[in-house]
Parts: structure tokens; C-alpha cells; sequence
């Protein structure tokens, strides 16, 4: 099970960066969310953490449903491009991609040697995060570039809930707070945009 | 915290000697300062600093004053801006200052550890645990020479000197260049221990070299203060000269001859000062009656100023090395000390002393040239231009100042033997031995140390000067020949000052002797009259020395600054639209160096990086050629 | 003591009479009638008898440096070797100074040569300046070398030494020393291939167009400087370079010493007729090679020994 | 305790909603309630937890806590006449409080923080309070300078929470929940089982906080936004902002450090000797204040980095301080200064007359000469020892003559620093024609809290204070 959300988790973010839409992006990035809400909910059950489960309930919440209601609502209101066309050429990104992913795997195969179980996990996180950074090069839209700083969000919470089956209650709860933070900080940009 | 030793003592000895007349001297020239408070305050800062410096028991105490001497004489440079080069020549003032700065402080913080507060003794058995004592050395002369004003390290001398009002000029050059001969002294002797012999040769290498570069530019030199600067470097390097045959001799374990070389070196120190801070308030009077530095814009100045003239005259003899001066005997000394050598047996040294005992003699005969030059073309003949035919005596305060630092002349002349018990005590506790009853059996004659080494006897010799000359005199009084005042006869021609010699004519034939040297750039235009080539009307010649050691290694490190700070400046412009792809990369590298240095080094993982880091930078950061 | 006084004094007679005699052997050589060998001294008694000149636009200085001019060379006389075995000698002075005094006087006449405001004045002082610039280290190396040969710098001591223990073992650089001074000698004292006392041509003069504008008593002392330099000059170089006869009975060490004098002064002489003047800027090649045998002297015996 | 630091943020944040006629003088006054609780720290013993195991206040964050709070009472009292000088709107103005006082929470957060998830919020919180700051600007440079600031620093502060997270990953086989707290790091992080991990999240965390702070390859970024946005914002910048991310640099490097601090070492030289040398060149060609001093700012960060890198924590700590006060000192001034007449240098200095005109004519230079290290700037002082510390280092390696020919190396491209400094120091006073300008008291006096506050770091004192931090 946990296998497979990983999996869709990476699939879904990968799909992301060959989008060329806006709406695809941010469907892309809701069903990215919503796998890694279903994992942090299948762990949390597995391992019988209650904070893991209300973070996952939460992602499920806030960031599969909430934020990507927003920011389709902000596209929207400030009549933001959706033709989105990736500026790596797509040949590079398909040779990039597999390459990243063996990168990290080879970066996280010391950790292995000394910690056993979560090495695999770290590797897909780390390339995860550097799938986002990858999601943000290529776009010049701004809408885009942040959709890849949630997945960068995203990515750091699968690292969270796999590799160290969950943080602390505070700190979650802390993390969540920025990123509505800067959610109400990207509008506000938007709106003085508009304004002035 | 402080020291007060022979040798410190010694210094504030010569510190006091350089300031007392210059005291006199800087009132005399306050009123024409407009910035007075700005000017006292940083004149006392900088001779207290100096004063300092000398006495500094530790190395935050030593570094403190000396970065204080450093910021108050740049901002003496700064009391009268007159163009933009008084302020070109104090930037490039404080950078070089402080480009020594660095390596002074690079140099006690390897000898005391880090804590800057321990002192010399302490500093000298941490610097003789040191395993590279040859890079403690490097740093010291760096660090000294560059504020002595040493080749190549001399560039920002004749710009930075002449710029401060004169009297600062007179601390400047004849002061504060000794602060840092003390530094060398201190370093050498309290700190390192062990010298190698390399040492000693490369100090009298670049002794040798300073010596004939400084008078070289001397002597093509227009403005005078910037010519006086110039003979600072030249007085240097012969102070170095003696400097380093002393490091030569003592680690040759020769000590007696080490401790000659060494008071040679102190002497000088103090002959220096005396007659270059004498030359610089003469040159300071003239420049402030005449109101320009250019010399070729004087002449006949020693009808209305005869004092200025007359001190400047023996300031003249004296740094010319001609007897029974003071200058004479400090480089008769150096000369003793390097004839010592002839006993050992070192090919090294074989071969540096014949070259720098030519490098003294040729420096001593280019200086007379040039002493002539200045002397002649500023005090003597015609007036070149109506500012020199207005001009009159310097005011009292000034006369006293320049009057005094003669006196300071004669005495270092007269009282060589009482001078020469001080350096005496100070070799005396440097080297532990005692060499004044060999030098001065008796006060009349002084004595080399070395086995064929010569005699002289400054008295002596200034009383027969003095007979002789008297008795001529009294002979020519006792015929009564009538004389008569006419014109001067020139075979014939008129002559004006537009006919005399000029100060760039009179240098002109070592100027194009040493061509390969100045590499001078020369225009000369002419107005002919009918097509013949011989006959004009009009003609101006100009001519610009390009110093070596300026281009190439000051300007082109600026040109090269220049280029790199272009590249950079560019390659850092790219970045602003592509902050995440640099971001991306700079984390991939991270990663993987860390992976690779941290985990298991391989040179083909190493390799892999980079091929990957280079495709990956590429791709993402370059992108497609549209 | 007296044997000392009277070989200053014969120096000082002996003095004006050289350069008569130079010219002299070589007008004889030239075909011409020769002039007298007491030329010289008429010369001076007819100078003492003329009011002086002085421009209008010299200062105090043209007043004072023809005394200075003389004085140094005079005092120098007082320190040159024995001509006779026994005889007193100065030994509290050393090579060095001698050179440094011919150097203050030289001095001085430059200071000369800038005072009047002449065109020619400044030429010479200025030739003059480049001239004794090049000179100097031909001649402290020089003197650097002889004194290690003669294991001592007092100019007295030294050829004393010399007559006594001749150098046969450095008999190289002893020559090439000797070489380098004589040019020395020929260069300090204005003679041709450097400079012609002879000619007022504005090309080629360097010591007569110092003292264009002196006349009278100061013209008297310069010239006299001028006399008294090529004695003191040749008699270094006879007691230094060729070190023999100070032994010998006093009238006929006397004797011999006068003949090297005369000897010396007709090779300059021979010298003369022979030679062109050189350009001034070609002078240097000449003052080069003096440099050069000075060095290879040093440097032979200091690092071959021989 | 938290209720007395978290006050006067909080009455700033309920006041700018209000439109009080008064609040242009209420905000620097409240803002001075900043200090009573840094200084009543200070009396405390050490460590005082403030909120459990989450704030703990200890030397180092109370040093830092009242170096910031002295910088942030300043600012305000600058900002209080910013119309005279530009054009903002009075809403902007109350803005600009609303966010400087959530800056200020979050900034509290992070300096007191002895939790790495605290620690990251408290950043967060006041890298995006910043972002609208930057905007009270309203020009077109500084919209997007604002976009670029949210962008790279959301992905710079979320590569410091992916590092913290590797690191807790690392250590919570053997902490469990209390690998999160900086102390219990500290004290067993000998026993991590996997200190490769732990490597990697600290390379990728120190890379977020250089990213932060403007190192290579990100030079220009932090210049430009200071560029474009009001002058106390980049004192604000680089006074305080900076100040809470190399708090975390110094925390994270001193864990690493226990667990091998040759790669530590190595890492942090090679990365600000980059920088230093980028940045160099840059200021080489520098044109216009604000770039110059945010890049300046570049550099000093790396040599607090690198100093405290080396083991020299109180060099670091020195210079940390001098910077912290000398750096917003020179925008504050550099800014009324370029008010009259933008990007003029020749002469900037020049023409100021009165008592307040002289003594800010006089600070200013003073200021610019201390921020090249010209003794006796306590800048002199830190460089002194830290590259004492450095040389130090440089001892008990084995490559002794290259870490010296790499300090020389780096003392070179300081000299660059130094020569163009030098350049434009005498730029300002003597070159140049003279213009009539005008500078007002609270701006005088700001500038005359910055000096004291320097001169006090000079005192024995403080400097028994910070070696005592370790």
C-alpha cells in the first residue's frame, strides 16, 4: 500500500511537469496531495500515530481541496495565462528525470548501510523535491512557479511521514500555518498587482 | 603593553629629532591651511602615533598605532585637495598601506596564536615552533617594506608623498619610512630567530635594487617633491644595503661585523631623516612661494631665498654622500661593511655583494647628478616664471624649522661619535657585543671593522676643508682684485631664462642612457619656417618617463581586476531570471561532492560529477542557443 | 714630516706643469712648434693680474664654489701614497673619502656651471653630471679591488703594501684594475676621447663650458683644480698601478716618481693624438668598458682568486 | 516572559488597523518596549526556558536577541519621517507596521528557538511578512523583485525544512521526539547512528540559509531587492533578517561540527570563498549604494560563516554585531543620502550643514571606513581574530602552506572590497559639487544609537560577553 501511494505520489508529480495547462497543473498537484494525505493516513493507521492521521486529514483537506480551489479561483479573478508550455525541451526532461531518480538512490545508498529501512524513502523524497525545483525551472509562469513550490511543500511532507513516520504535532501544525500564510501572501501580491 | 629598551628608545630619539624642527616648520605653514583643525589633529595623531608604534610592547599595541599612522597620514594627504590625483594618489596610499597592513597582521597572528596580547618573547618561542620560518620572514617584509617604500612595492611613494602638505612630506618620508625600518629591526631580532642566510641576500638584493631604482626615477623626475620621494626609496634601499650585510653577517655567526653593518644601517636611518625632512621643507618653502612643484617653472630662487637655499644646499651635500657630511660617513659605513665580505666563502654572496657595492656606487654618482639638477635648476640662474621673480623668503616659524633641522644636520656630522654610542647600545643589546672603542679609538678617526677595512676622519677633514678654503680666501683678499658686474657672457649670445638649461634638458643624457629603463614617451613639435628643417620659430618638446614597475605590475593587476570583475559582473546578471535552475544545481552539486568527499572518494565518481554538473548546468542554467 | 710637506709641495709645483707638458708632447707630435713647458705657470700669473667678471645674473654661489672647488683637491693631496719609503703618510683616511672629495669638488663646479644662467653652463654641468655619474662605480670598484689586493683602503698603506708584496698572484685583476683606472683618469681629468680641453665647440666641450663665464682669480682656481686633479690622478695611479722605486734611495725614489708622473702624462698624451673625440652619448661605451674591467677585477679576484 | 516580548509586536499589529493621527510617532515609541524584555533577559539565568522546551533562551540568542532589537528600534525611528524623504502613502505606512510587527513575532520565534521545527516557522513567518514589505515600494522593479523574493525564498526556506527533517530522520532512532530540540542534539549528536544522513541535512539546510542570504550563485538576488525596495526594508534585511539565519547557521554548524568537523570546515570555506570571490568582482563594479552594501552584506555574512566555521565563535559573534548595526547604520544613511539625487556618488556628502547635518556627515564616514575593517571598528577586531582562528586551523592541518596561500587568496579579494570602499569614501566627501541637503533628528539619532551601540561592543565588557558564548 505504502508502495503504491509513493508511486502514484512521484507518477502524479512527474505527469506535472510534462502538463502544458494551468488547470492540468493544478489537478496534477491536488491528486498529488491527495496521495500523500492517503499515505500519511495509511501509516498513521499502520504504526498507530494519532497526529499523523490529523495531518493527513488535513492535507486531504487544505491541500488537495482548498488550495487548488484557491489558486483556480485566483487564475481565474486575475486572469492568468493557461497555456503553460514547459521552457526544458521535453527530450532533456525525459532523460533528466530517470537520471535525478538514479541520482538519489545513489546519493541515499550509504544511508541504507546504516539505517536499514528508511534509505528508499529519503531517496524518492529527495528526488521529489528536486522534480519541483525542476516543475519551477520550466515554467515562467508565476502561477506554475508556485505549484511548484507547494509540490516542494508536498515532497518535504513525504519525507516527513516516511522517513521519520512523522514530526512533531507542533511542528506540522506550524508548517500548515506558513503555507496558508503564504497562500494569503501570494493574494495580497496579486491583489496590489491588480491595484496598481 | 609597552617597551622602552635601547632600541625603542632609539627610535623615539630619531622620531623626536624628525619632529621637534618640523614643529617649527608646520606652524610656520599652518595659515595657508585652510583645514586647520582637520590638520592638527591628524599631525599630532601621526606623531603620536609613530611615537607608538616604536614603543609598542605587543602586537595589538604595535598593529593599533600602526594602522593609526596609516589613517592619519592619509588624511594628511587628504588636508588640501588640489585635483583629482592628490585624491587618486591617497586612495592608492591607503590601499597599499594597508595591503602591508595584511601581512603584518597575517605575521603576528601566526606568532602569537591568536592572542595578541603576549609579548616578543613569548611571540619568538612560538614563531621558532613555526615549521615554514621563511614564510613568517616573507610576511614581515611585505608587511614593513611595503610601508619603506621598498621596489617593487614603491609605486605609491612618489605619488603619495608629494601630496601631503610639505611639512607632512618631511614626517612622511623622513620619519615614518625609519618607523618601519624599527618594525624590521624588531621583527628580525625579538621574533625570528635563526636566519637563514637567503634572508640577508634578499634584503640586500632589494636593497641594491631599490637604491638604483629610486635614484633612476629621481632623476627623471620634473616635480620636486615627487624627485625628493623618489631619493626616499633610493635611501631605503641603502639603508637595506647595511641592513641586510648585518643579517649576512649574523648568520654567517660574524657578529662584530654583523653589529657594524647594522649601526651602518641606524646611522643612515638618522642621516636620512635629518637631510630628507631638510630637503623637503626647502622643497616646501619654494613650492609655497612659487606655488607649483613643477621645477621646470623656477630658478634663481637662492637671491630671494637665501636661507631656504643655503640649508637646502647642505641637505644636497649630505644626501649626495659627499664629505666629510653625515651622508658621507653612513654610506662610507655601508660601503666598510660590504668590503668586509671579502672573507667568505659563499658563491651566492660572492656574486651579490660585487653587484651591490655597484649598485651603491653608481646610486651615489646618479644622486650627485640629480642634487645638481635640483640645486641648480631651482636655486640657480634665471627665474623660469613670474611666481619664482615674486618670490621672497619663507616666514620665521619656517626659516626656524628649516634652520633647526640643519642644526640636527651638522650635529648627526660633528657628534658622529656620540650617535654612534647610541647605536652602539642598541646593537649592544640586540647582538650582545660592543664595537664602539673598535670604531672610534679615538673621537678624531673612525675605524672599520673589517680586517683591510679603511679609515675616515669626518673632523679632520672638515677642519681642513675649512683651512684650506680659508687660506685660499684670505689669499684672494690679500691681492685685492677688483671685480665687475656685466653681462654674462655666453659666447656671445643673449641669454634669458628661456635659454638656460631645464631641469628635463639637464637629465638628458642619462635619460637616454637608461632609454631601456624609462622607456620614455616624447613629443617634440616644431614650427619651421619655410620647409627648412633646421630653422623655426616654435618648437616644444615634452617628455613622459612610463615606470616600469607601475605598469606592469600595478596597472595591469588593475586590468586584470577590470576583465575578471566584467566576466563575473556578467556571469552574475545571467542568474537573475534563473534563480531556481541555480538553485537546483548548486543543490546537485552539494549533494553529490558531499556524497563523494563525505562518503567514498573515487576519481571516476569525481569525474561522473562533473560530467553530470556540466550537462545538468547546460541544460538547465544555459539552455538552447535561439 | 718634512720629506712629507715636500712632496705636497713638489706635488703642487709639479701641478701646472703637466698639463703644459701633455701639450707640449703633443704639439711635438702633431709637427707643430711646441709650446713651453712652463706654460702653464704664465697662464695662472697672467690670470692673477685680471679683475674678474662676474654675470650679473650669478649668485653668491659663483662666489663660494670656486674655492670649493679647489680646497677638497687640495686637501686630497695630503692624503696620496708616499713617493719615498719612511716617509709620513696619512693613514686616517681611506680611498673612499679621496674619491668622495674629488666628488664635492666636481660638485661644485657643476653648481658652477648652473649659476650664470648660460646656455653652455647648464650643457656642461649637465655632460658633466652624466659623466661622473658613470664614473663613480668604475672608480669605488676599482678601489674595492686594489684595496683587497693591497689588504688595505688607506691609499697611503695601500701602496705601500703594493711596492712591498706585488700582487703577483692576482696579477689579473691587478690589470684589469689598472685598465680601469687609467681610464678613469682619462675621464676625470676631461681629456680626449672624452672630453678635448682644447676646442670651445658647444658639441663636444664638457669642462670648459662650466667655466665659460669665470675669469680672472676664479677662472685662476678653477684651472688649478683642474691641474692639481690629473696630479693627484696620476700620482694614485703610479704609486698604485705601478709600485715600484719607493724603496730606492730618496733622491732617485724622487727621481723615478717625477719620470712615472712624466711618463703617464705623455701615454695620455699619446693617447690624444691618436684618438677622436667621442660623441657624448658614445662616452658611456667608454666609461662601460672602465665599469667592466672594474667588475671583472672584483669578480676575478673574488671568486677565482686570481 | 513571552507575553512581555510578544507586546509590542502585538500593539503594532492592533494599532495599524486604526487610522490614528498620531500613529506616525506611536509606532517608533511602542517599538522602544521592544528592548525591556531583551535587556531583561539578560538578567536571567541561563538557560530560561521561556516556552518549554520550544523557546529557550540561552547566551547566544539573548546577544542576538538585543543586537536585533536595538537594529529593529532604530528602523523605526528612521521610518517615521521615510515621507519626507519618498513618496509613500500614509496606508503603506501603517502596512508596512502591520508586517514589521509579524516579522517580529516570527523573528523572536526563530532567534529564541532551541527547536528546529520552531525555529523554521518563526523563519518562515518573517521571510513572508518581508515579502509585502518589499512592496510598500511601488514601483515595477520592486513588484518584481517581490515575486523573485517569495519564489527563491520560499524554496531556500524549504530546503532548510527538508534538511531539518533529514536530520531529525537521523537522529530519532535515538532521541524519538526530542531530536528536534537544538540541546539534546547537541548533547548525543556523538551517538547518531547514520551521520552520513545527518551530513545531507545539513548540507541541504546550510545550502537554504546561503541561498537566504544572498550567497554564490545567488549574489545579485539580495542586492536587487534591496535595490528596489525603501531603504529601512534593506536595513531591516540585512540588520535583522540575516541575523535570524545565520542564528540557525551557527546552531545547525556547531551539531555538525561534533560529528566531523573537517567536512564542516572544508564545506563552508569552499562555499563562502565562492562567494567572496563573486561578490568582490561585483562590488568592483558596484554603481549605486544599496547594491553596494547589500553586497557587501554578502560578504560579511560569508566571513561570519566561515569565521565561526573555523572555531572562531567570538570573532564571529564580534563580527555579527559590528555588521548588525554598522550595515543598517549605512543604508539608513546611504538612503537619505541618494534621496536627493539616486545613484550620485561623487559628492554625496557634501553639502550637509547644522549640528545634525555634521554629525551625520561625520558617522556616515566613520561608518563606511568601519565597515572595511579600519581599526578601531570592531570589525577590525573580529577579522583579526577570526582569522587568527583560521590560521589557527591552518596549524594543526597538514596542509599548512596551502590553507595560508587560500587565506592570502581571500584576504586578495578583500583587498578589491577594500580598494573600491576606500574609492568611494573619498568619492563622497571630496569630489563632486556641493548641493544644500537635509537630514532630520530622529535619522541623526538613530545613526547616534548605531555608533554607541558599536563603541559598546568595543568595551571589555562585551568582549568578556562574547567569549563567554561558546
Amino acid at each position: 500500500m505504502t508502495s503504491f501511494l509513493i508511486g502514484a505520489f512521484l507518477a502524479t508529480l512527474i505527469s506535472a511537469l510534462f502538463t502544458s495547462r494551468l488547470y492540468g497543473l493544478i489537478l496534477w498537484y491536488s491528486l498529488n496531495s491527495l496521495s500523500l494525505a492517503l499515505l500519511a493516513i495509511s501509516i498513521g493507521f499502520k504504526i498507530d500515530d494519532n497526529t499523523m492521521i490529523i495531518s493527513g486529514f488535513l492535507t486531504l483537506i487544505v491541500k488537495s481541496a482548498v488550495i487548488p480551489y484557491i489558486l483556480k479561483k485566483v487564475s481565474i479573478k486575475f486572469g492568468l495565462a493557461r497555456q503553460i508550455t514547459p521552457n526544458v525541451p521535453v527530450y532533456y526532461s525525459i532523460m533528466l528525470i530517470p537520471a535525478l531518480l538514479v541520482f538519489t538512490f545513489y546519493l541515499a545508498e550509504p544511508i541504507t548501510n546504516m539505517m536499514s529501512s528508511n534509505a528508499n524513502y529519503v531517496a524518492i523524497s529527495i528526488s521529489a523535491l528536486f522534480l519541483s525545483l525542476l516543475l519551477i525551472i520550466e515554467h515562467k509562469n508565476i502561477a506554475a512557479k508556485i505549484i511548484g513550490f507547494l509540490t516542494i511543500e508536498n515532497s518535504l511532507f513525504l519525507l516527513g511521514t516516511t522517513a521519520t513516520n512523522g514530526m512533531p504535532m507542533l511542528v506540522e501544525l506550524g508548517i500548515f500555518f506558513d503555507l496558508l500564510m503564504a497562500i494569503v501572501i501570494i493574494n495580497l501580491l496579486f491583489k496590489s498587482e491588480e491595484l496598481s | 603593553m609597552f617597551i622602552f629598551d635601547k632600541l625603542s628608545i632609539l627610535f623615539v630619539f630619531l622620531i623626536m629629532l624628525g619632529v621637534v624642527p618640523n614643529l617649527f616648520y608646520s606652524f610656520g605653514y599652518l595659515p595657508h591651511i585652510k583645514r586647520k583643525v582637520h590638520y592638527l589633529v591628524h599631525y599630532f595623531g601621526f606623531i603620536i602615533s609613530m611615537l607608538g608604534v616604536v614603543v609598542a610592547g605587543n602586537a595589538l599595541v604595535f598593529l593599533l598605532f600602526w594602522e593609526l599612522m596609516s589613517l592619519t597620514s592619509w588624511q594628511l594627504i587628504l588636508t588640501e585637495i588640489e585635483d583629482k590625483s592628490t585624491i587618486k594618489a591617497a586612495r592608492f596610499y591607503f590601499f597599499m598601506t594597508h595591503f602591508g597592513f595584511v601581512f603584518l597582521l597575517l605575521f603576528f597572528l601566526i606568532v602569537t596564536n591568536g592572542n595578541l596580547e603576549i609579548d616578543f618573547n613569548s611571540m619568538k618561542i612560538i614563531a621558532s615552533n613555526f615549521a615554514y620560518p621563511t614564510l613568517l620572514f616573507f610576511f614581515a617584509v611585505l608587511g614593513l617594506l611595503s610601508k619603506a617604500g621598498v621596489v617593487p612595492m614603491h609605486v605609491w611613494l612618489p605619488y603619495a608623498h608629494p601630496a601631503a602638505p610639505s611639512p607632512v612630506s618631511a614626517l612622511m618620508s623622513g620619519v615614518m619610512l625609519k618607523v618601519a625600518i624599527y618594525g624590521l629591526f624588531r621583527f628580525l631580532f625579538d621574533i625570528l630567530s635563526d636566519w637563514q642566510l637567503e634572508w640577508g641576500v634578499l634584503i640586500l638584493i632589494l636593497g641594491a635594487i631599490s637604491s638604483l631604482v629610486g635614484v633612476l626615477y629621481a632623476l627623471s623626475e620634473h616635480d620636486i617633491k615627487a624627485l625628493l620621494a623618489n631619493h626616499s626609496i633610493e635611501n631605503i634601499g641603502i639603508i637595506l644595503l647595511g641592513f641586510g650585510m648585518g643579517m649576512i653577517f649574523l648568520s654567517l655567526k660574524l657578529p662584530t661585523l654583523s653589529a657594524f653593518a647594522f649601526m651602518a644601517a641606524l646611522f643612515h636611518s638618522f642621516n636620512h631623516m635629518s637631510f630628507k625632512s631638510l630637503l623637503f621643507m626647502g622643497a616646501g618653502s619654494v613650492l609655497h612661494q612659487t606655488k607649483t612643484k613643477n621645477m621646470e617653472k623656477y630658478g634663481g630662487l637662492i637671491k630671494a631665498m637665501p636661507i631656504t637655499a643655503f640649508t637646502f644646499l647642505l641637505a644636497s651635500i649630505s644626501i649626495s654622500a659627499l664629505p666629510p657630511t653625515n651622508g658621507f660617513l653612513s654610506e662610507w659605513m655601508i660601503f666598510q661593511s660590504l668590503l668586509g665580505s671579502a672573507s667568505i666563502d659563499n658563491i651566492s654572496l660572492k656574486l651579490a655583494i660585487p653587484f651591490s657595492v655597484f649598485a651603491l656606487a653608481l646610486t651615489g654618482g646618479l644622486a650627485i647628478a640629480c642634487f645638481v639638477k635640483v640645486f641648480g635648476i631651482t636655486f640657480l640662474g634665471l627665474h623660469r616664471s613670474t611666481n619664482a621673480k615674486h618670490a621672497h623668503e619663507v616666514n620665521a616659524m619656517m626659516k626656524t624649522g628649516m634652520i633647526l633641522m640643519s642644526l640636527v644636520v651638522v650635529s648627526l656630522m660633528l657628534f658622529t661619535p656620540f650617535y654612534m654610542k647610541l647605536f652602539d647600545g642598541v646593537t649592544g643589546q640586540l647582538l650582545h657585543i660592543s664595537i664602539y672603542n673598535k670604531i672610534f679609538p679615538n673621537i678624531w678617526s673612525m675605524h672599520s671593522i673589517s680586517d683591510n677595512g679603511g679609515i675616515v676622519s669626518p673632523l679632520i677633514l672638515l677642519a681642513g676643508l675649512i683651512v684650506l678654503t680659508l687660506s685660499i680666501y684670505a689669499i684672494y683678499k690679500s691681492l685685492n682684485i677688483k671685480d665687475r658686474v656685466y653681462h654674462t657672457w655666453a659666447c656671445g649670445y643673449n641669454t634669458s631664462a628661456k635659454t638656460q638649461y631645464s631641469a628635463t634638458g639637464f637629465a638628458g643624457p642619462i635619460r637616454r642612457f637608461f632609454t631601456w629603463l624609462y622607456n620614455p614617451d616624447e613629443h617634440f613639435e616644431k614650427e619651421v619656417i619655410a620647409g627648412h628643417k633646421t630653422k623655426f620659430k616654435d618648437a616644444s618638446f615634452s617628455v613622459h618617463v612610463r615606470p616600469l614597475f607601475e605598469r606592469s605590475l600595478y596597472q595591469s593587476s588593475v586590468k586584470w581586476t577590470n576583465k575578471m570583475s566584467y566576466y563575473v559582473y556578467r556571469l552574475a546578471h545571467f542568474e537573475q531570471s534563473r534563480y531556481a535552475a541555480m538553485i537546483f544545481n548548486i543543490l546537485l552539486s552539494v549533494l553529490f561532492s558531499y556524497r563523494i568527499f563525505v562518503h567514498e572518494f573515487s576519481w571516476a565518481t569525481l569525474a561522473l560529477e562533473s560530467v553530470v554538473m556540466i550537462i545538468s548546468i547546460k541544460v538547465l542554467l544555459i539552455g538552447d542557443k535561439k | 714630516m718634512i720629506l712629507y710637506i715636500f712632496s705636497i709641495l713638489l706635488l703642487i709645483f709639479l701641478a701646472p706643469l703637466m698639463p703644459s707638458f701633455m701639450k707640449m708632447v703633443k704639439m711635438y707630435l702633431l709637427y707643430k712648434k711646441p709650446i713651453s713647458i712652463f706654460q702653464g705657470y704664465r697662464d695662472f700669473s697672467k690670470l692673477l693680474s685680471k679683475e674678474i667678471i662676474i654675470s650679473k645674473e650669478t649668485s653668491a654661489i659663483t662666489r663660494i664654489a670656486p674655492f670649493l672647488v679647489l680646497s677638497p683637491l687640495l686637501l686630497t693631496l695630503f692624503f696620496l701614497p708616499p713617493i719615498v719609503s719612511g716617509e709620513y703618510y696619512v693613514s686616517f683616511v681611506d680611498a673612499f673619502t679621496i674619491t668622495g672629495l674629488i666628488s664635492l669638488s666636481t660638485f661644485f663646479l657643476m653648481l658652477l656651471g648652473l649659476d650664470s644662467a648660460s646656455s653652455f653652463g647648464g650643457l656642461g654641468s649637465s655632460r658633466e653630471a652624466f659623466i661622473s655619474a658613470l664614473v663613480e662605480p668604475a672608480m669605488i670598484l676599482t678601489l674595492f679591488s686594489v684595496s683587497m689586493m693591497a689588504k688595505n683602503l688607506g691609499i697611503g698603506q695601500a701602496g705601500i703594501n703594493l711596492s712591498l708584496h706585488f700582487p703577483s698572484s692576482h696579477i689579473a685583476s691587478f690589470i684589469f684594475a689598472g685598465i680601469s683606472f687609467f681610464i678613469l683618469l682619462i675621464a676625470e681629468n676631461g681629456r680626449i676621447p672624452v672630453d678635448n680641453p682644447e676646442t670651445h665647440l658647444e658639441l663636444t666641450m664638457v669642462h670648459e663650458a662650466m667655466i665659460l663665464d669665470l675669469s680672472g682669480f676664479y677662472l685662476l682656481l678653477i684651472e688649478s683644480a683642474g691641474s692639481i686633479k690629473f696630479i693627484i690622478f696620476a700620482s694614485i695611479f703610479v704609486s698604485l698601478f705601478v709600485p715600484f722605486g719607493l724603496n730606492l734611495p730618496i733622491v732617485s725614489a724622487i727621481l723615478v716618481f717625477i719620470a712615472k708622473l712624466f711618463i703617464v702624462a705623455i701615454a695620455v698624451a699619446l693617447l690624444e693624438v691618436n684618438i677622436a673625440k667621442l660623441r657624448l652619448f658614445k662616452v658611456p661605451n667608454l666609461l662601460g668598458i672602465a665599469i667592466v674591467f672594474a667588475f671583472l677585477s672584483l669578480i676575478t679576484f673574488y671568486v677565482l682568486g686570481a | 516572559m513571552i507575553f512581555l516580548l510578544m507586546l509590542p509586536a502585538l500593539i503594532m499589529l492592533v494599532f495599524s488597523f486604526w487610522d490614528i493621527s498620531k500613529s506616525k510617532y506611536l509606532f517608533p515609541i511602542t517599538s522602544l518596549l521592544i528592548l525591556i524584555p531583551s535587556i531583561r533577559l539578560f538578567f536571567l539565568p541561563k538557560p530560561y526556558s521561556v516556552w518549554g522546551d520550544y523557546l529557550v533562551v540561552d547566551k547566544l540568542s539573548e546577544y542576538i536577541m538585543l543586537v536585533s532589537s536595538i537594529v529593529a528600534i532604530c528602523v523605526t525611528l528612521a521610518v517615521s519621517t521615510l515621507d519626507l524623504h519618498v513618496k509613500i502613502s500614509k496606508s503603506e505606512n501603517a502596512k508596512f507596521y502591520r508586517f514589521f510587527a509579524i516579522f517580529w513575532i516570527g523573528l523572536t520565534a526563530s532567534i529564541l528557538a532551541n527547536n528546529m521545527g520552531v525555529y523554521w516557522i518563526g523563519l518562515e513567518t518573517a521571510t513572508l511578512s518581508t515579502v509585502y514589505m518589499i512592496k510598500t515600494n511601488q514601483t515595477l522593479a520592486a513588484k518584481k523583485e517581490a515575486w523573485n523574493y517569495m519564489i527563491v525564498g520560499a524554496i531556500a526556506i524549504s530546503l532548510i525544512l527538508f534538511g531539518i527533517i533529514l536530520i531529525y530522520a537521523s537522529a530519532k532512532p535515538i532521541l524519538g521526539e526530542n531530536a528536534m530540540s537544538f540541546s539534546a542534539l547537541l548533547q548525543n549528536a556523538k551517538h547518531i547512528k547514520s551521520p552520513f544522513l545527518f551530513e545531507i541535512g545539513f548540507a541541504i539546510t546550510t545550502l537554504g540559509m546561503f541561498i537566504k542570504m544572498g550567497f554564490f550563485p545567488m549574489n545579485l538576488w539580495l542586492a536587487n531587492i534591496e535595490r528596489a525596495s525603501f531603504y529601512p526594508i534593506a536595513a531591516l534585511f540585512s540588520g535583522i533578517l540575516e541575523s535570524a539565519v545565520i542564528v540557525g547557521f551557527f546552531r545547525f554548524s556547531k551539531i555538525a561540527s561534533i560529528i566531523n568537523h573537517q567536512h564542516v570546515f572544508i564545506f563552508v570555506f569552499t562555499y563562502t570563498a565562492l562567494t567572496i570571490f563573486i561578490v568582490s568582482f561585483l562590488i568592483y563594479r558596484a554603481k549605486d549604494f544599496m547594491r553596494l552594501f547589500s553586497l557587501s552584506g554578502v560578504e560579511h555574512m560569508a566571513i561570519i560563516a566561515l569565521f565561526w566555521a573555523s572555531g572562531g565563535i567570538f570573532p564571529a559573534l564580534l563580527h555579527f554585531g559590528a555588521h548588525a548595526f554598522l550595515k543598517p547604520a549605512l543604508f539608513l544613511s546611504t538612503g537619505i543620502l541618494e534621496s536627493k539625487g539616486k545613484y550620485r556618488i561623487a559628492g554625496a556628502l557634501k553639502g550637509y550643514s547644522g549640528v545634525s547635518g555634521k554629525v551625520f556627515y561625520f558617522l556616515t564616514g566613520l561608518f563606511l571606513l568601519a565597515i572595511v575593517s579600519i581599526p578601531p571598528s570592531p570589525m577590525f577586531f573580529s577579522e583579526l581574530y577570526g582569522f587568527g582562528a583560521m590560521i589557527d586551523i591552518a596549524k594543526v592541518n597538514k596542509h599548512l602552506l596551502l590553507m595560508i596561500g587560500a587565506i592570502i587568496i581571500l584576504l586578495g579579494l578583500l583587498s578589491i572590497i577594500f580598494y573600491k570602499f576606500v574609492e568611494i569614501y573619498q568619492s563622497m566627501k571630496y569630489e563632486g559639487e556641493e548641493k544644500q541637503k537635509v537630514v532630520y533628528g530622529n535619522e541623526v539619532f538613530a545613526l547616534v544609537i548605531f555608533a554607541l551601540s558599536l563603541l559598546f561592543l568595543l568595551t571589555p565588557w562585551s568582549f568578556e560577553f562574547l567569549r563567554s558564548i561558546s
